[in-house]
């Protein structure tokens, strides 16, 4: 089991009606680590995440997660195994305060979850541990807030906090800045940086100062096959990844 | 609310446009259902010019674009566009004026094709792009004519929202956060494309939380806060004022 | 930095509980002193067996977010049931209640499983196809003798000492099922289930993205659902002495969709007080005549354009309680 | 009980917006109120009040609306109930309360058969009368082979079966039948079995919309023309002027009262349709509803007052016998079973027709003995074998 | 029952025939649901009310079939477009619900004011003297409007699906429904659209409606129970699919034509268990599009 890859996929290919989205796709995760996905609009990057927790189903290809085959799972199974995303969308209950979207992940981990003949004051028990994971995230003073009336960034983040009730060995976190402020952008990469002590994440992002600072390692995806792999400092150098990536003007 | 106010005049004063203005906002409020968004927003953009607004997340900057644009159910105050008085205007009749707005969500249409979702919006004026242009600046696109729009990646959606306006030749440009989630190769054509337009005597109101992006191409700048105009100067100016802007901003 | 959220903030349960405990309390008083009144407790008996129902639809609907547009093969299915129970096999009240109640879980299994996987307008559509079904089958089925329908069913006596023939008797027995429904239903929408149940229908891909195995959940609301509405439509039979092909058509489905919606969709109270002014309606209007349709489909009409909270929803909003 | 006294409350609890609003509806309360004019009762100080409501056809409504004019409106007598599920509902209060029910507008014959009670009178027709007085008249006048379109679902059954029965008594053949669903839109498919099965008669056993589109579609495929002749076997006059006589010529079906059969008839017609709204011709539904209220006025005045209980009522009605200006003389059993003759009519011709509602020619008469179900067959249980 | 070429071949013929009106009929009603979001349970009042008109305009006005194939759905479409004016616009953006609740209130009063006035039986119509009379097919006997009902339905039902499907109007109408205030942000005039869109599905129920008037009784209730039968076919063809609800329209009325001759007691409710096997194996009806 204790494997140095938390994921691996092999020959990964997602085919739409004659459109090859993603097309033979090694990636290999280290435990522990960031991981950062990137590449052009339309590279497949989405598409992948959608493979890699079942949102989709694969043409063609393996995917390991933690030494077990995990290609044929449903969704909320590949979830309960630890292996948990985040939408490029940002997704919350919108109609919960901060503290209850919190609690519904907590209940799915800890039970009780189609007792429908108890109180649900039974809940009440998860709330200290619901107040540690919006501390964590810096809402403290949110957990009453509906969800819906919170701004943008903080969205992000109780996004965050709620995988994390699901004590995820590995979290799959989908462009988690698009559309942030300068403020929040810091907030959150601050709060990866501090998580990812604990788990593996993957992620996807655009913006490049947070994947510098932030990635151990980085594959880069064009048209759907990987183009390179390596650290940021060293594909920024790599002239094929500022062809199709970065752009003439970087640097 | 109190913080940070400033006298409209003294704003507004501080960035004149050297000419008439071809967009006057004065004192516009503007209210989603109860909640009262817009405090009282004044600016000016004049002909030719690309004039960026900044503010953080929840400050306001959609609201005012969609209050010109005249899709927010209540507001006040007067606009007015190329002499004509469009505060009361139904947005339909504002498009036809030549308003051409790119939303900040994008608004691709499933039931459409991509070729579809591009042509849909009726030429208002000549002049605008060609088919050819735009496929030369978003070659994503032509290789996916015909699929369905929303079946795009996050970034050939709004490559496709912003193609789709610059086709109707409309000659006041709206642009919500176009780089949000474009790769850099991309965003640094999206730069390119903005500045020719604005040389061809296209006039740009952009909203940007990416500044670096933003100050390399507008002529002045104002910051929202708040649903107010609290602070605006020229790109001259801004060297000057980069303090106040970190504070603004919380850069 | 507190953004703009500041007075819209609503503090999450508080004093909602209070408000919901004083309006319990309130209801069951005033449906206690009803035989003393002199109101007519025939209606008032009619009137709770439909409040079951709708308080049972709003279960699926006002909380799991599922409109079913069928639900009047449960209130059907439980009445020929029990009422065959009753006349035909002589079966004593209280047996004859939980035939019609197993018979609609039954239904409600069967068909849960094959409706729950479709979702919005598709799962509507595909409850009332198998209404449609069921009800073709009872239109030709003996046992339900067709349009005659199951008549003079005997009320008889409950646990051998309850003479429901007598009207005091059987009004407090209906009134004591209700509230046992009401309170199944009650502690449902806000028990632990009930959570997960909302925060599905809130954002269906994010439940399931937290492990949720959101069919389990809709199932099992649905097949709550479908048993008291059962349960409803056996309590019916007892005091209408009859069960006939009117409460398996779709209209009647579409009744309680009416009943919920004017008394408030998704508010504890609100079919209760929705079923009251529709029973109401149909009977006291029954004397307008030809009318009676063209007032029912205005109060559709007027209720959909201006009251859209129904009468308990727009009170709660009003004094912004939750009810 | 000796505290009789001069008040009575009629209910006449009919559709008035449904599928029988034309046959019965307002129609009725019209009639009852003719009925309560007509006998002359009012100017010998008794006060009669009669109230309607609509049961819109089900069963918990009419229910519903029977109790609590019972309990709370003290109503004596509940006349019409088209639709047999709700009439079977109401009966059975009507016996547990002990009041009266007169019904006109129901076809089962299940009220005078196994589910009669001393508190209910029958009046108008039933399916059973409906099938023999149709199927014998028309066996005898030649047409020996029949093909049934039947709705699926128990009157249907019943009356096929009756049908049935009574042809092959009468010598008659079945060549077949098909059962169709009940609503159905569209006939063409059962006509053209219809028509294949090369049947002297095709007998429809259904009713309302149902009969009127067979009956338009049969037009259409000229299945008359062809030679077949179409029997309805439960239909009304407000069915064929809504066809129309272009057609419904031809058709064959049977009646226990038509508007244009004497002068008395003639007489009560007018005044009737002088006062509905629609100004349209009774049918036998509102007939049966004015002579049922009649000859229960006269059974109240011949107890010299009113009771207030239902079956010492219905027993008079019982022992007097019934003399109308609409159904000539006639009795009522001890079922409940109003007996007066049948009549088969054919519905006229274009060119034969003088009038609107110059409909029907009369072709056979059976007496009242013979068109209803004999106690000798009967279930009922008032009925001692 | 053996198999009968003769008459198998009749009852597909038959089965056509009503197809016709289930196309025609879901046609109006995926318009509505594509275009509006709204299921409209008024379709079956707007049918009744288009064979009504047909019939006043005979009876009243003098104007006879032909020219009422045109009037009648322009008059119940310009009602149907006073009822999207007044009503039914308020309901944008809200839930499905809403306007399924809506419109099954306004076919309740459409429905009783019509039976107030007119009865339950109904009134005749009869065929155009054009029209009169049959062909021998050899195999059957068909009636010379039977077959103008699938010519005319036809030539409709292609009409409107080009014109949505295939023209700039018709992208226009399919944004609209997906997003109407960014659509009128581009400078298109959407409610007006959809007021005449609304006109268009009603008309084209009115129209089968004046179709049917001389096949079936012209009764208040004559769409009540049909209405359930088309929205079963919209629902297995794919909600707001305009080619979908054609072809299973047309496919349908066959179907329930050979369940008519093997087994007539089931002909009912066939269309409710292909709707449930249709659901099952493809959740989005047969030619739906992803949501
Ligand atoms: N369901 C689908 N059907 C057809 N094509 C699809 C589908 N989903 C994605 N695609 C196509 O697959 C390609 C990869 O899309 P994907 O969303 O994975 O890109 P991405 O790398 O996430 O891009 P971005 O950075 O813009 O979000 C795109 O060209 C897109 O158009
Ligand atoms: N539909 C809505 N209903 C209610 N409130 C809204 C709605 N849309 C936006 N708001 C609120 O209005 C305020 C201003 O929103 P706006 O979208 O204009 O901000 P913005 O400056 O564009 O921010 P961002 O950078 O996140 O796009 C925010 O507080 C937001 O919560
Ligand atoms: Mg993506
Ligand atoms: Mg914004």
């Amino acid at each position: 089991m204790a494997n140095e890859f938390i994921l691996e996929t092999h020959g990964l290919t997602k085919e739409f009606a004659g459109f090859v989205a993603v097309r033979d796709v090694a990636l290999r995760v280290r435990r522990g680590s960031i991981h950062a996905l990137i590449g052009p609009n339309g590279a497949g990057k989405t598409t992948c995440f959608n493979l890699l927790t079942k949102f989709l189903k694969p043409s063609a290809g393996r995917i390991v997660y933690n030494g077990r085959d995990i290609t044929a799972l449903a969704p909320a199974d590949v979830a309960r195994l630890g292996l948990v995303r985040s939408f490029q969308i940002s997704a919350v209950f919108p109609h919960l305060t901060a503290l209850e979207n919190v609690r519904v992940a907590l209940q799915r981990q800890h039970g009780h979850s189609f007792d429908f003949w108890r109180s649900k004051s039974v809940l009440d028990r998860f709330n200290g541990r619901a107040h540690e994971l919006l501390d964590d995230v810096g809402l403290s003073e949110f957990a009453k807030t509906l969800a819906t009336e919170m701004p943008y960034g903080r969205k992000r983040a109780l996004e965050i906090a709620t995988t994390l009730a699901l004590d995820p060995e590995m979290m799959l976190l989908d462009e988690p800045m698009a559309g942030m402020g300068h403020e929040d952008i810091d907030r959150i990469a601050a709060l990866i940086k501090r998580i990812s002590a604990k788990y593996t994440i993957l992620m996807v992002e655009h913006n490049l100062s947070v994947v510098a600072s932030l990635s151990d390692i980085i594959t880069v995806l064009t048209r759907g096959k990987v183009l390179a792999e390596g650290n940021y400092a060293d594909l920024t150098k790599d002239e094929r990844v500022r062809e199709a990536y970065l752009g003439a003007g970087h640097g | 609310m109190a913080d940070g106010t400033m006298t409209v005049s003294g704003v507004a004063g501080a960035a004149r446009p050297a000419g008439g203005a071809l967009l006057t906002v004065d004192n516009l409020e503007a209210w989603y259902g109860e909640s009262h968004i817009l405090h009282g927003i004044s600016f000016n953009v004049a002909a030719g010019e690309v004039v960026t607004l900044l503010g953080r997340n929840g400050a306001g900057k959609t609201t005012t674009l969609k209050s010109i644009m005249g899709i927010i159910g209540k507001r006040t105050g007067t606009i007015r566009f190329d002499n004509h008085d469009i505060a009361r205007a139904s947005s339909d009749k504002i498009a036809r004026l030549g308003v051409g707005f790119c939303p900040e969500e994008r608004g691709i249409f499933a039931s459409l094709d991509v070729r579809e979702n591009l042509m849909l919006p009726p030429q208002v004026r000549s002049g605008g792009l060609s088919l050819d242009q735009i496929f030369t600046l978003f070659p994503n696109l032509k290789e996916r004519l015909g699929s369905q729009g929303t079946k795009l990646s996050g970034g050939e959606q709004q490559m496709l929202a912003i193609a789709r306006i610059l086709r109707t030749g409309a000659r006041f440009l709206m642009l919500d956060e176009p780089t949000e989630g474009l790769a850099p190769v991309i965003i640094q054509q999206i730069g390119r494309t903005i500045a020719r337009l604005k040389s061809e005597g296209f006039t740009i109101l952009l909203v940007e939380q990416n500044f670096r992006f933003a100050s390399t191409l507008a002529d002045r700048f104002y910051v929202v806060e708040h649903g107010r105009i609290i602070d605006g100067f020229a790109n001259s100016e801004l060297q000057a004022n980069m303090d106040k802007l970190h504070s603004y901003l919380g850069v | 930095m507190p953004a703009l959220t500041d007075g819209t903030a609503r503090t999450a349960n508080g004093r909602a509980i209070g408000d919901e405990m004083i309006a319990f309390i309130l209801m069951t008083a005033l449906l206690a002193i009803v035989p003393m009144t002199g109101i007519y407790p025939f209606f008032v008996m009619q009137g709770l067996c439909f409040a079951l129902l709708a308080c049972a639809f709003n279960l699926l609907l006002g909380y799991g977010g599922l409109l079913s547009f069928g639900h009047a093969m449960f209130l059907g299915t439980s009445g020929y049931v029990s009422a065959h129970a009753l006349k035909v096999w002589g079966l004593p009240p209280e047996l004859g209640i939980v035939a019609g109640v197993v018979a609609a879980a039954v239904l409600s299994v069967v068909t849960g499983v094959v409706a729950i996987r479709r979702q919005g307008i598709y799962f509507a559509m595909i409850t009332l196809a198998l209404a449609q079904l069921l009800y073709f089958i009872y239109l030709q089925t003996p046992f339900t003798h067709g349009e005659d329908g199951i008549q003079g069913v005997p009320q008889g006596k409950m646990f051998g000492v309850l003479d429901l023939s007598h009207p005091d008797t059987l009004y407090y027995v209906v009134l004591g099922g209700f509230l046992f429904g009401f309170l199944v239903i009650y502690r449902a929408i806000n028990s632990p289930f009930g959570e997960v149940l909302k925060s599905i229908r809130e954002n269906e891909q994010r439940a399931i993205s937290l492990g949720y195995k959101t069919d389990q959940y809709k199932l099992l609301a649905y097949i709550l659902s479908g048993t008291l509405a059962g349960f409803a439509g056996s309590l019916k039979v007892l005091v209408a002495q009859n069960a006939s092909l009117t409460d398996v058509h779709w209209t009647m489905s579409g009744e309680i969709v009416l009943m919920t919606l004017v008394g408030g969709l998704g508010t504890v109270f609100g079919p209760v007080v929705g079923a009251f002014a529709i029973i109401a309606m149909q009977q006291y209007l029954a004397g307008f005549g030809q009318w009676v349709t063209v007032i029912q489909g205005a109060i559709f009409v007027v209720c959909v354009l201006t009251f859209r909270r129904g009468v308990v929803g727009e009170i709660a909003h009003y004094f912004k309680r939750s009810l | 009980q000796d505290k009789q006294d001069k008040n009575v409350k009629i209910g006449v609890l009919t559709d008035l917006s449904g599928l029988y609003a034309d046959l019965a509806g307002e129609g009725s309360v019209v009639a009852a109120q003719m009925a309560v004019d007509d006998s002359g009762l009012k100017a010998k100080g008794w006060t009669i009040d009669v109230i309607s409501a609509d049961h819109q056809n089900k069963p918990d409504i009419g229910t519903g609306i029977a109790r609590r004019w019972i309990d709370t409106d003290k109503v004596d007598i509940i006349a019409d109930v088209p639709n047999s599920g709700v009439a079977l509902a109401v009966n059975n209060i009507v016996k547990e309360k002990n009041r009266i029910l007169l019904d006109s507008g129901a076809g089962s014959s299940e009220l005078t058969d196994t589910q009669c009670t001393p508190n209910t009178v029958h009046f108008t027709y039933d399916t059973y009368m409906l099938a023999h007085s149709t199927g014998s008249a028309m066996v005898k006048a030649g047409g020996d082979s029949w093909f049934f379109i039947t709705a699926d679902y128990a009157f249907g059954h019943a009356l096929e079966n009756d049908t049935a029965a009574v042809v092959k008594a009468a010598g008659g053949k079945v060549l077949g039948s098909v059962r169709v669903p009940l609503n159905t839109a569209d006939f063409s498919s059962y006509l053209l079995q219809a028509q294949a099965s090369k049947a002297k008669v095709i007998g429809l056993a259904n009713a309302g919309g149902d009969t009127t589109n067979s009956i338009k579609q049969a037009a259409e495929f000229g299945i008359v023309k062809g030679g077949q002749k179409l029997a309805g076997l439960l239909m009304f006059l407000s069915d064929v002027h809504s066809l129309g006589l272009n057609v419904a010529q031809g058709l064959n079906l049977s009646e226990t009262f038509y508007w244009n059969m004497n002068d008395q008839t003639r007489a009560f017609s007018k005044r009737f349709s002088e006062r509905l709204k629609t100004h349209a011709m009774p049918t036998m539904v509102h007939a049966g509803v004015y002579a049922g209220l009649l000859h229960y006025l006269k059974a109240l005045e011949a107890l010299g007052g009113n009771p207030h209980d239902g079956a010492k009522v219905v027993a008079k009605m019982k022992e007097i016998p019934t003399d109308d200006p609409l159904f000539g003389k006639g009795t009522i059993r001890i079922d409940g079973r109003a007996i007066h003759p049948a009549y088969l009519f054919e519905v006229k011709t274009p060119a034969e027709s003088k009038g609107e509602w110059d409909l029907y020619k009369l072709v056979g008469t059976t007496p009242g003995d013979d068109a209803f179900r004999p106690l000798s067959e009967s279930k009922c249980p008032l009925v001692k074998h | 029952m053996s198999i009968n070429l003769q008459a198998l071949s009749a009852q597909l013929l038959v089965g056509l025939i009503n197809g016709s009106f289930y196309a025609l009929l879901s046609l109006g009603l995926a318009v509505i649901f594509g275009m509006l979001n709204i299921i409209n349970f008024a379709h079956g009042a707007v049918y009744m009310m288009g064979a009504f008109c047909a019939y006043f305009l005979l009876n009243v006005f003098g104007i006879g079939y032909w020219p009422a194939l045109i009037v009648a759905p322009v008059l119940v479409g310009i009602f149907g477009m006073v009822m999207e004016r007044t009503m039914l616009k308020w309901l944008t953006g809200l839930d499905h619900l809403y306007g399924l609740l809506l419109t099954f209130g306004l076919a309740l009063i459409i429905q009783g004011v019509f039976q107030n006035y007119f009865g339950s039986s109904g009134l005749p119509y009869a065929i155009p003297d054009e029209l009169q009379g049959g062909i021998n097919l050899g195999f059957m006997f068909l009636p010379v409007y039977r077959g103008w009902v699938i010519v005319c339905s036809l030539v409709v039902c292609i009409a409107t699906w080009y014109l949505i499907e295939r023209t700039r109007l018709g992208a226009y109408l399919r944004a609209a429904t997906e997003n109407p205030t960014l659509v009128r942000a581009f400078g298109i005039n959407v409610p007006r659209m959809i007021t005449l869109t609304y006109g268009l599905g009603v008309g084209l129920a009115a129209l089968a409606g004046v179709l049917s008037a001389p096949i079936n009784q012209v009764r208040p209730l004559m769409g009540a129970d049909l209405i359930i039968v088309v929205f079963a076919v919209v629902v297995i063809g794919g909600m707001g699919s305009i080619m979908g609800s054609i072809i299973t329209g047309f496919a349908l009325g066959i179907i329930e034509g050979l369940t008519k001759y093997f087994y007539p007691e089931a002909s009912n409710s066939v269309v409710f268990v292909l709707m449930v096997l249709v659901l099952l194996v493809k959740p989005t009806g047969l030619t739906g599009r992803a949501t």
